[in-house]
């Protein structure tokens, strides 16, 4: 099985997205890939006992890369979802997120919850669980994908769409960025929905699975899964918000 | 537009390399470089097919000549993608990818310049060829495919452009190719995509402009050597 | 040596050797003629299999030529020299000489090769031998083929038009080596407009005329004295 | 490969529909590329004929930069970057439209149109002088005669390049997948990425791909069989 | 009608045409002959502009062809016939003779095609009307030519070697088809090799040597007592 391969091979090859501050984006001085699920893949690796390697994938390639092995787990802000329970086994939750909505300054008056949204043009990264949430909950809504956040981002900006609907962190990493462009935005208050995050492992491979809740078990239990969200996400930082998750399993 | 270059060129030169797979342009031409010199064996045997009187060797092919014409490159990166994995039962990194589906695409179109290519040479040579008492295969070695091959290079320079422009495609899939790192800058700096992909424009440019060049020299020293071939 | 039995042959509808029978004996040395399109390429190339037949036998040494274990066996045991020379461009004088012998004989490439540079010396072009064939006059690219042909060490030697894509100056000096030839008893077929080299070395000359040998004849009868109006009126015409 | 296919799961959930706008939108593409191509690259390839320096300089220009350049840099280019800079009214408009479709188009269009010129202008230096010598003879302007007497000789002449090309931009309207239009491709990829039956989906893709460019490639054969200057 | 005043030519450095003065009356059949490359084409191509002249001037019906307002205009009442006949292609031949008028005139399509009929009927070609110029032979692609250039009803023809790019054979039948235009008094320009027309039917013949005109006269003097020697040479050079 996989933990035996990633054992032999000495390495544990965690893809990630790389373009998902904080969880997992590059550093411009190194032109490394840091995060908060960085950290945790390094946590596995380090409990497995063997050499971590990232691997930067897109979104919509998250699951297939999985399903076909060029990957051993994935931690890319990888939402919970019924659909994609079938598709892939889910380790203990690593984030809780709330998927909000960015809309620009300008439209505050027109939208004010993610209902208002109706009939118009939402971006979204394609393959993301942003996307089908969007789909499924906002009536009429055409969503246009791409790539990446970023990109989803511009096209918010370049008004080429009305919303931007996402994780609430990454939202307010573009918010904050857009402070300083001509085209501000903000956040609806309203959630659209929540999901819990987890790594995501191939199916039946139980052996790594457990190797990785067993990890976050330890790091629940030993307060090291707190600090590491600390360092991510504390006062320092631009995403302050506050832990309110366990690392414990995900309840469907 | 400038202090985005000297702040990031290292990532257009060589993507995350050492931190990671070499990328940027660097790797846009070895993707390029290697797809082409593989696809050259497979687009000789496929001109060979093409022109061959059996049907056997002949349709398929035709037939594989057609679909490649037919389909987009992106279809052949996407049926790499995922499929290569699953047949060699073995996960493949996106530089693999990259390389099976433009050796696939290359191929085709290779085969084609390669098959002009002998069908220019006058039908003597063949004979000639033949009537030595060489086998059809020893005369093509000897005979056909080296002056064919000669003949085409220029054509074949001039694919590697295009195939360095369809090494761009590799961005779809996340392979670090230039197209990629760019797209990276953008997503760090998000304010100024204009600039970026100028940038970006400018780089192929300036490259495939160099290769254009030299594609030209080229052509210039063997349409001289030619000359030299045909005067008697 | 050379036998044709009831050979016919098509181009579609249009029969280019209609029922031809007939043969050529070892040393001998045959020249064909004829009007144009009358079939001469088309019969000569038969015999080294450069056409198919679809009718009749092409027999050399009691071997069927169009129903052999190994045409190209056979092939090499046949020299072929083109109107248009046909030399390899992308090699010199010696490699278009030794390339075949040393792929298909198991002959040492030394021993390939000192023959290579003898019969280079017999046409005359020994100091050519590491020139490459763009940088010949025709009569000399087409006395290189002719050693090419030579140097496989054929029993029979074919030659069509040897001469006619020469400038004037040069058909002479690829005919002294074809008589040359002749003297030493290859046997030879040689479709050629070159009467006087039929009438010097030919042992015989066949006359041909809308697919069909019409006349068949040593040069000395054929040429005082044709029997058909057909040859008649071609002999006269290649006189002026 | 155990894999037992399923194209059932693709007929749920609107996917035909799905698939039948991407073809849609693809051939809507096509058409309207199609025509940006064969307007600007006729003009451009007029312009050329006149021999203004300045004029063929910045054509010069246009053709390189847009042969040297990947396509789908045009594209990313058009969509982020010189969105980015046309003033904010103008871009309403177009993204009111739909601005995915709009930029692709242009972008497809527009490098088109620099190898469209480039086979034109080809043709056109294959018609004898006489032919223009002739028109202006009868009184009919430089213009005109372009119009009438060369330019459509040149179409006819190089109807097969100009197939190819046709091919080809219908090929490269996949690349606007790449900024999230739902064409045939897109389409595909949003249908594999909710049902994860890749096979089943590339399969019938690749088919439709496949049958509209061989039906484009019979098209071009059997135009350029049927206005070939009968025996000239 | 036609005046050349002191008309030069230059080609770079090459002086085609040397200070040219000589006139063309209305109705006058003009034939222009003269060694290869003497500068008949040049001239006859500086009449309707082709060819832009650097010195002199050309007038036509007192205007200055190279310097007048619309030259679209004025080449439109001058038909020319090229050597090569230069049809177009794409067009049938009915289309050749209809596209300039219908595009120039503000005549009614019906009545450019009525015409266009008549004189096809005319060259004999009346049967041709739909056949594409490449399914044509050269003979008849010719006189299309010509009927093309009579479909713009110009008041003057240019003729430039005609008959040379024709078969022996069909020379003649363009020749009639001239000189029947000569017969109904158009005035025409007539480069040409063919003495028996000029003889026939020329009511001037110029001989042209080095871009300058060495003689002019009709052809009854020119043929039987030429003046100069060049002249003399020329004609006993055509005579063979
Ligand atoms: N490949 C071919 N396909 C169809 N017809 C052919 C082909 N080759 C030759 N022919 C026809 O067969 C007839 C005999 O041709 P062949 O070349 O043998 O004549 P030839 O006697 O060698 O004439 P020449 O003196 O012009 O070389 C001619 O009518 C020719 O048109
Ligand atoms: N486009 C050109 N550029 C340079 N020189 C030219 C050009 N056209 C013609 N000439 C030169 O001008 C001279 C006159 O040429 P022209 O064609 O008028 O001769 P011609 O009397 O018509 O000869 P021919 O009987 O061969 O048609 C020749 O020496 C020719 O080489
Ligand atoms: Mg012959
Ligand atoms: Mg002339």
């Amino acid at each position: 099985d996989v933990l035996d391969t990633v054992k032999d091979r000495g390495t544990l090859v965690c893809g990630t997205l790389g373009t998902s501050e904080p969880f997992s984006f590059q550093d411009p001085a190194t032109r490394k890939v840091v995060g908060y699920e960085v950290d945790l893949c390094q946590k596995i690796a380090d409990h497995i006992g063997v050499k971590l390697e990232i691997k930067m994938i897109s979104v919509a390639a998250r699951i297939p890369e999985l399903v076909a092995g060029r990957v051993d787990v994935v931690a890319a802000n990888l939402g919970w979802s019924p659909d994609r329970a079938k598709q892939i086994d889910y380790s203990y939750a690593d984030y809780v997120s709330p998927q909000k909505i960015l809309i620009r300054r300008s439209d505050a008056d027109k939208f004010k919850t993610p209902a208002d949204l109706s009939g118009q043009r939402v971006s979204a990264v394609s393959g993301s669980s942003s996307e089908a949430g969007a789909k499924r909950l906002i009536p009429d809504v055409t969503t246009v994908t791409f790539k990446d956040p970023p990109t989803a981002f511009l096209a918010l900006q370049q008004q080429k769409v009305s919303g931007f609907v996402g994780s609430e962190l990454m939202l307010l990493k573009f918010k904050q960025q857009s402070e300083s462009t001509p085209v501000k935005l903000d956040i609806l208050d309203k959630a659209l929905f929540t999901e819990p995050w987890g790594v995501g492992i191939r199916k039946g491979e139980t052996a790594l699975l457990k190797q990785v809740n067993d990890t976050f078990a330890g790091l629940e239990a030993s307060g090291e899964g707190e600090k590491i969200f600390e360092k991510w996400f504390g006062k320092d930082t631009d995403f302050y918000s506050k832990r309110e998750f366990k690392l414990e399993e995900i309840k469907g | 537009m400038l202090d985005i270059l000297s702040n990031n060129w290292l990532l257009l030169l060589v993507g995350q390399y050492p931190n990671g797979d070499m990328g940027g342009l660097v790797a846009t031409v070895g993707l390029a470089l290697s797809s082409l010199l593989l696809a050259c064996p497979f687009g000789i045997l496929l001109a060979l097919g093409r022109i061959s009187s059996h049907k056997v060797f002949y349709y398929p092919a035709t037939v594989i000549v057609y679909i490649v014409r037919g389909l987009p490159l992106i279809m052949f990166i996407f049926w790499a993608y995922f499929f290569v994995p699953i047949v060699i039962n073995r996960p493949v990194a996106g530089g693999t990818t990259m390389v099976v589906a433009l050796v696939f695409y290359e191929s085709a179109y290779i085969s084609e310049i390669i098959r002009s290519g002998i069908q220019a040479l006058p039908a003597g040579q063949l004979e000639a060829g033949r009537s030595l008492g060489l086998s059809y295969i020893q005369t093509m070695r000897k005979v056909i495919l080296p002056q064919a091959l000669f003949n085409t290079i220029p054509s074949i320079l001039s694919q590697f452009i295009s195939t360095v422009k369809e090494t761009s495609l590799g961005f779809v899939i996340s392979v670090h190719e230039l197209t990629f790192a760019a797209a990276q800058i953008n997503n760090m700096l998000l304010t100024k995509p204009f600039e970026v992909f100028g940038l970006l424009a400018l780089t192929y440019f300036t490259l495939n402009l160099i290769l254009t060049g030299l594609v030209k020299l080229v052509e210039t020293r063997i349409a001289n050597s030619r000359i030299l071939a045909a005067q008697g | 040596m050379i036998e044709f039995k009831n050979v016919s042959k098509w181009y579609g509808d249009y029969q280019a050797l209609v029922n031809i029978s007939a043969q050529v004996t070892q040393g001998e040395v045959l020249v064909v003629c004829g009007p144009s399109g009358s079939g001469k390429s088309t019969l000569i190339r038969t015999i080294n299999r450069l056409e198919p037949i679809q009718e009749g036998k092409i027999l050399i040494d009691k071997t069927d030529v169009h129903d052999c274990g190994s045409i190209d066996e056979m092939r090499s045991h046949i020299g072929f020299v083109f109107q248009q020379f046909n030399l390899f461009p992308h090699m010199n004088v010696l490699d278009n000489l030794t390339m075949a012998p040393i792929m298909l004989k198991r002959a040492r490439k030394r021993d390939v090769e000192e023959h290579a540079q003898a019969l280079l010396e017999r046409v005359g072009l020994a100091h050519k031998a590491n020139a490459f064939p763009g940088e010949l006059s025709g009569g000399q690219q087409q006395r290189v083929a002719i050693a090419r042909a030579l140097a496989m060490k054929p029993r029979i030697m074919l030659f069509d038009e040897p001469t006619s894509a020469l400038d004037p100056e040069m058909v002479n000096e690829v005919l002294q080596v074809m008589k040359g030839l002749a003297m030493e008893g290859m046997t030879m077929v040689c479709v050629t407009h070159e009467m006087n080299f039929a009438k010097d070395v030919a042992d015989m000359v066949w006359f041909m005329d809308a697919g069909k040998i019409v006349e068949q004849a040593p040069p000395a009868d054929f040429f005082t004295n044709p029997q058909t109006d057909r040859a008649k009126k071609f002999l006269a015409d290649i006189r002026h | 490969m155990n894999y037992t296919l399923d194209f059932a799961s693709l007929l749920s959930n609107g996917y035909p529909g799905l698939i039948l706008r991407g073809v849609a939108t693809t051939l809507e593409m096509t058409a309207l590329a199609w025509l940006i191509a064969f307007a600007l690259g006729s003009l451009l390839t007029v312009l050329r004929t006149l021999q203004i320096r300045v004029l063929d300089y910045l054509i010069v220009l246009y053709i390189a930069f847009h042969r040297n350049v990947p396509m789908l840099v045009h594209i990313l280019l058009w969509y982020f970057g010189i969105a980015a800079i046309v003033p904010a009214f103008i871009n309403d408009r177009i993204n009111f439209l739909g601005g995915e479709f709009f930029y692709s188009t242009i972008a497809i269009g527009l490098v088109t149109a620099a190898y469209v010129s480039e086979d034109l202008r080809s043709a056109i230096r294959s018609i004898p002088h006489g032919q223009m010598e002739a028109s202006r003879t009868l009184g009919l302007s430089y213009l005109r005669s372009m119009r009438k007497v060369i330019l459509p000789q040149a179409f006819i002449i190089s109807i097969p390049t100009l197939t190819n090309q046709t091919l080809l931009l219908f090929k490269n309207t996949s690349l606007a997948m790449a900024i999230g239009l739902i064409e045939l491709t897109g389409a595909g990829r949003e249908i594999e990425s909710a049902t994860f039956k890749t096979f089943e989906v590339y399969l019938v893709v690749t088919v439709i791909y496949l049958s509209i460019s061989l039906v484009l490639m019979f098209v071009g054969a059997y135009l350029s069989k049927r206005s070939a200057f009968r025996a000239r």
